[in-house]
């Protein structure tokens, strides 16, 4: 891995061509340019450019208040919109120096898990569709709503939930909550897992994923790159297990590793992922404890003393970061957002080099890049 | 491999004349001052001592004369966070590069280069990469960048 | 009665070719039967829209045309008409134009040999189709072929890389495909000794290809469904990858006529497997004596081979280029010989 | 009363005339490939004008579908600027 394997180094030579993925492609999540140069339909060189959509979030933070910033965190990545508010709300609430009420810390968890299984299921839906099995998309879009509606019944909106609050959360849940969620999640239990039968029994499917763009785990550690395309490889890292925060101490889950590391396991990590997800969501309406949902006095205008904290979870796509540093007045001073999915973007072109046009779908989308995400 | 407090012991000893204000908060995360021209050495020791990951590079502006690299060390096997502060000065802000220690250290030398001028020394392609190319050298990020709000 | 011994009369006439006006007739006939193919396309993606909708769980049209939405492709019809027609500015304009035109034409050709009903009349077999031709296997696989070219056409003239890719595909695919598809052909014939595709259809009154020699039918569908580039052998117009491969410079109506030659060669291709393995207008014995006639029997055949093809759009994904063509060298084109040895066997055991 | 049959053979001709020429003269090697390609299908205009068929799908089989997708693949597999004066 040399930092050649990023860039375009030399205009094509005759036999080449350069091709311009981008910036509007269907195969991407959002507006990106993949510059490949290939000889037939064999990927020498390629070179990422992102920046079409950058938003300046962290300059705009800056000139916002603490409460201010709260809704706009959802916009970072739409599909992990609860993950960032809550990373943003745990990161402030360490230098304030308060704690959530514990049930207002369930409440964030059954959000999190929530999104997360949403988010896995809309990736696997692009990823299918990029193999061509577009059915298969039409399956998951139809098992991600019904998540969604639950994440609607406790955060009041479908997909950016502004759901965390500094020291509790937004809202309490819905009566019979509990019954209709645990009915809800085992269906779709049971039919992520038949999708994955699906999925594992197809020959075709087998042969478009098996052995292609393999990272291995000493290369993908490397690369810098975390969540599922690093837990494919056979790393056990989970923030969730490794720094746990919230109530992930008191839960009972495993981390899900595949070990061939290759576009197969990536997407067999998520499916397994949303099974354990929906694990964790049952023991968490079981054990949740009754009580406020929030702090009595929400700090609405906040002014945290002068220092700095850097947050980290675990996004549905990886280490999702962030670094604030406070001068003691209602704004943060300097807003800093370590994104899983800019260190997966990065690590996007080695992977591509030596292989064929068609895996560049299939490797780019299993990768599960967020390109709102990556930007910023 | 010491992934755990400790750690800090052991670069206090290897660099003991380029490290400064050691602090460890919690369990979980350790924070030392560190000369900016030992980042290379600083950052190869911890990564022989197991911290192969390298999960962020920010900068900071504090004018009117300094600017501050900020590294967030951590490693895949253990939950501690160090992070490495280099004060560097704001009218001629330059650091080493990372890149041949942890090669994702690329993309946010180039952010932080495009936010902030802080120029990386090595750094095999630092050009810009999220913003338009029109706008390199203005440095949005810096605290005093005038083109904001009004230039959007 | 009068009247219809003399309909009988004059179908004789007409199909026996000893009417002096035979050929004007046949020639409306022809007209007729591009017309019939034209709405059996439109059928065809009707119905792909239809099923594929409820294979994926979702209703598919319904808004144009009452609650079934079967006026949707009218509607698209009118919209392919009224949008601009662009012709990109470096693209190589003659054979930017005339690759929907070969298309097409490659498809009609087809059509002027494909038998459709029988008449029996005093005692003997009359096939009723606009050319009555002795080779008509080979011509149809000769001018199938033509396609072929159509997209190379638009790939290399549309002056784009993702169309030339596309047309690259396309012939490397096509390569492989074209041998496995004539050899699994040419091992029907030998079993009904004849190239005719009336008689092919006539040797199976009693047991079908399919029953005879279903590996042939296997390699004849495979080939077909990577002919007419459909999933999972739809790399030459893969979306994720390359856009729309060669169709992707196409607007309007020049895109919609190289799409509506895909659906003609789709409908054509079902058609020569209903007729070549399904048994053609030969229907099921168990009808007993009902007399059913024969195009009847045809079209339902043609509509389950159809459904097939949409099926498989909806269950399986894409294969990859490379793996394409090693499927096609590698697996169909030795499976395509053993064909031509079974069919030998046949044809030495019992004929 | 002049045979009819010379106006589909005098189209057929002129089709073929032109088109061999157009293999000669054409800038582009992809138009040669074509015009070559039109040519060997006129050739099988002929032989159904003089009655015989099965030369001419033959024709249009080995000489139309094998031999011209072969000289596409071969320029396919050349460079584009290559056959451009």
């Amino acid at each position: 891995m040399t930092h050649e394997n990023t860039q375009i180094t030399s205009p094509p030579s005759p036999s080449e061509i350069l091709l311009h993925l981008g910036p509007q492609h269907p195969l991407q999540p959002g507006p990106f340019l993949l510059d490949l140069k290939i000889d037939g339909e064999t990927i020498r060189e390629a070179e990422l450019k992102i920046g079409y959509i950058h938003k300046g979030m962290e300059k705009v933070f800056e000139d916002r208040t603490y409460i201010q910033i709260m809704p706009l965190t959802d916009r970072i990545c739409y599909l992990a919109s609860n993950a960032n508010n809550d990373v943003y709300c745990r990161a402030v609430e360490e230098l304030l120096g308060i704690e959530p009420t514990p049930r207002a810390k369930y409440l964030r968890v059954i959000a999190n898990e929530l999104n997360r299984i949403q988010s896995h299921l809309l990736g696997i839906g692009e990823y299918t569709t990029d193999v061509g099995f577009l059915t298969m998309f039409i399956y998951m879009v139809r098992e991600r709503e019904s998540i969604v509606s639950l994440l609607e019944a406790i955060t009041g909106s479908r997909l950016n939930h502004n759901y965390a609050r500094f020291g509790g959360v937004a809202n309490d849940l819905p009566p019979n909550y509990k019954s209709m969620a645990l009915k809800t999640l085992g269906e779709i239990g049971k039919l992520v897992k038949s999708h994955d039968e699906m999925m594992s029994s197809d020959s075709i499917y087998l042969k478009r994923t098996k052995g292609v763009g393999v990272l291995t785990d000493k290369v993908a550690s490397e690369l810098g790159v975390a969540g599922p395309p690093l837990r494919a490889t056979g790393v056990e890292y989970d923030l969730r297990r490794i720094e746990p925060y919230l109530v992930y101490d008191d839960l009972d889950f495993k981390v899900i590793t595949q070990q061939d590391g290759d576009v197969f396991s990536r997407v067999k990590v998520r499916l397994l992922e949303i099974q354990e997800s929906i694990y964790i969501i049952e023991q968490c309406l079981d054990q949740i404890p009754s009580g406020p949902y929030k702090q009595h006095v929400t700090p609405y205008i906040t002014r945290p003393k002068v220092g700095e904290v850097y947050t980290r979870i675990e996004d549905p796509r990886g280490e999702l970061g962030m670094y604030l540093v406070s001068d003691g007045s209602n704004k943060p001073y300097r807003f800093r957002i370590r994104g899983p999915a800019f260190a997966t973007a990065q690590a996007l072109p080695p992977l591509l080099i030596g292989t064929y046009m068609a895996d560049v779908a299939a490797i780019a989308a299993s990768m599960d890049s967020c390109t709102s995400e990556v930007d910023r | 491999m010491a992934t755990d407090k400790t750690i800090m012991v052991e670069l206090t000893d290897a660099f003991s004349d380029a490290i400064s204000d050691v602090d460890v908060p919690s369990a979980n995360r350790a924070e030392a001052r560190i000369d900016s021209s030992k980042v290379t050495e600083i950052m190869q020791f911890l990564r022989d001592k197991g911290f192969d990951h390298l999960s962020c590079i920010s900068g900071v502006d504090y004018p009117p004369d300094k600017m501050e690299v900020v590294y967030h060390v951590t490693s895949y096997s253990a939950p501690l966070v160090i992070t490495l502060k280099a004060t560097l000065p704001r009218d001629d802000p330059n650091i080493d590069s990372l890149c041949d220690i942890y090669w994702n250290a690329n993309w946010y030398e180039r952010e932080t280069w495009e936010m902030f001028g802080i120029v990386f020394n090595d750094c095999p392609y630092l050009k810009v990469l999220i913003l338009p190319e029109e706008m390199d050298g203005e440095w949005p990020m810096r605290r005093d960048y005038a083109g904001y709000p009004n230039a959007t | 009665m009068v009247i219809y011994d003399d309909i009988m009369y004059w179908l004789v006439l007409i199909f026996a070719e000893s009417h002096p006006y035979s050929d004007w007739i046949r020639g409306i006939l022809g007209g007729l039967v591009i017309g019939a193919v034209f709405g059996g396309a439109l059928v065809m993606v009707y119905l792909e829209r239809k099923f594929l909708g409820d294979i994926q769980s979702r209703i598919g049209p319904n808004r144009v045309g009452g609650r079934y939405g079967v006026l949707q492709l009218i509607a698209d019809a009118i919209k392919l008409f009224t949008k601009e027609d662009i012709i990109p500015a470096n693209a190589d304009k003659w054979l930017f134009i005339g690759a929907p035109i070969v298309a097409l034409t490659s498809g009609f050709l087809m059509v002027a040999v494909l038998p459709f009903d029988y008449l029996l009349i005093n005692g003997s077999y009359y096939a009723v189709n606009v050319t009555r031709m002795d080779i008509s296997i080979l011509y149809l696989e000769a001018v199938s072929g033509l396609a072929v070219f159509a997209i190379f056409m638009a790939g290399w003239g549309s002056g784009s890389k993702y169309s030339m890719l596309g047309g690259f595909r396309n012939i490397a695919k096509m390569i492989g495909y074209e041998i496995p598809l004539g050899v699994s052909i040419i091992s029907v014939a030998i079993m009904a000794q004849s190239l005719d595709i009336v008689e092919i259809v006539e040797a199976q009154d009693f047991l079908w290809n399919i029953m005879i020699h279903p590996l042939a039918f296997i390699v004849f569908g495979i080939c077909l469904v990577a002919d007419v580039g459909r999933i999972p052998f739809d790399q030459t117009e893969s979306e994720e990858e390359i856009i729309a491969g060669w169709a992707t410079e196409y607007s309007g109506m020049r895109w919609g006529l190289a799409f509506f030659a895909e659906y003609l060669h789709a409908v054509v291709g079902s058609f020569m497997v209903a007729l070549i393995f399904l048994g053609g207008w030969n229907g099921l014995p168990i009808v007993g004596n009902l007399y059913i006639p024969g195009i009847f029997w045809l079209i339902i055949k043609t509509i389950m081979v159809i459904m097939f093809f949409i099926w498989t759009r909806g269950a399986l994904p894409r294969y990859r280029i490379d793996q394409v063509v090693d499927l096609g060298w590698k697996c169909l084109l030795p499976l395509s010989l053993l064909c031509l040895v079974w069919s030998t066997i046949i044809g030495l055991v019992f004929g | 009363m002049i045979n009819l049959e010379i106006i589909p053979f005098m189209i057929v001709s002129l089709i073929m005339i032109v088109s061999s020429i157009l293999v000669v003269k054409a800038k582009d090697v992809v138009h040669c490939a074509f015009a070559c390609v039109v040519s060997m299908l006129s050739v099988a205009g002929f032989y159904v004008l003089l009655n015989a068929q099965f030369m001419a799908v033959v024709q249009i089989l080995v000489y139309v579908g094998g031999i011209g997708v072969m000289i596409l693949f071969a320029v396919m597999l050349t460079g584009r600027g290559q056959g451009v004066e």
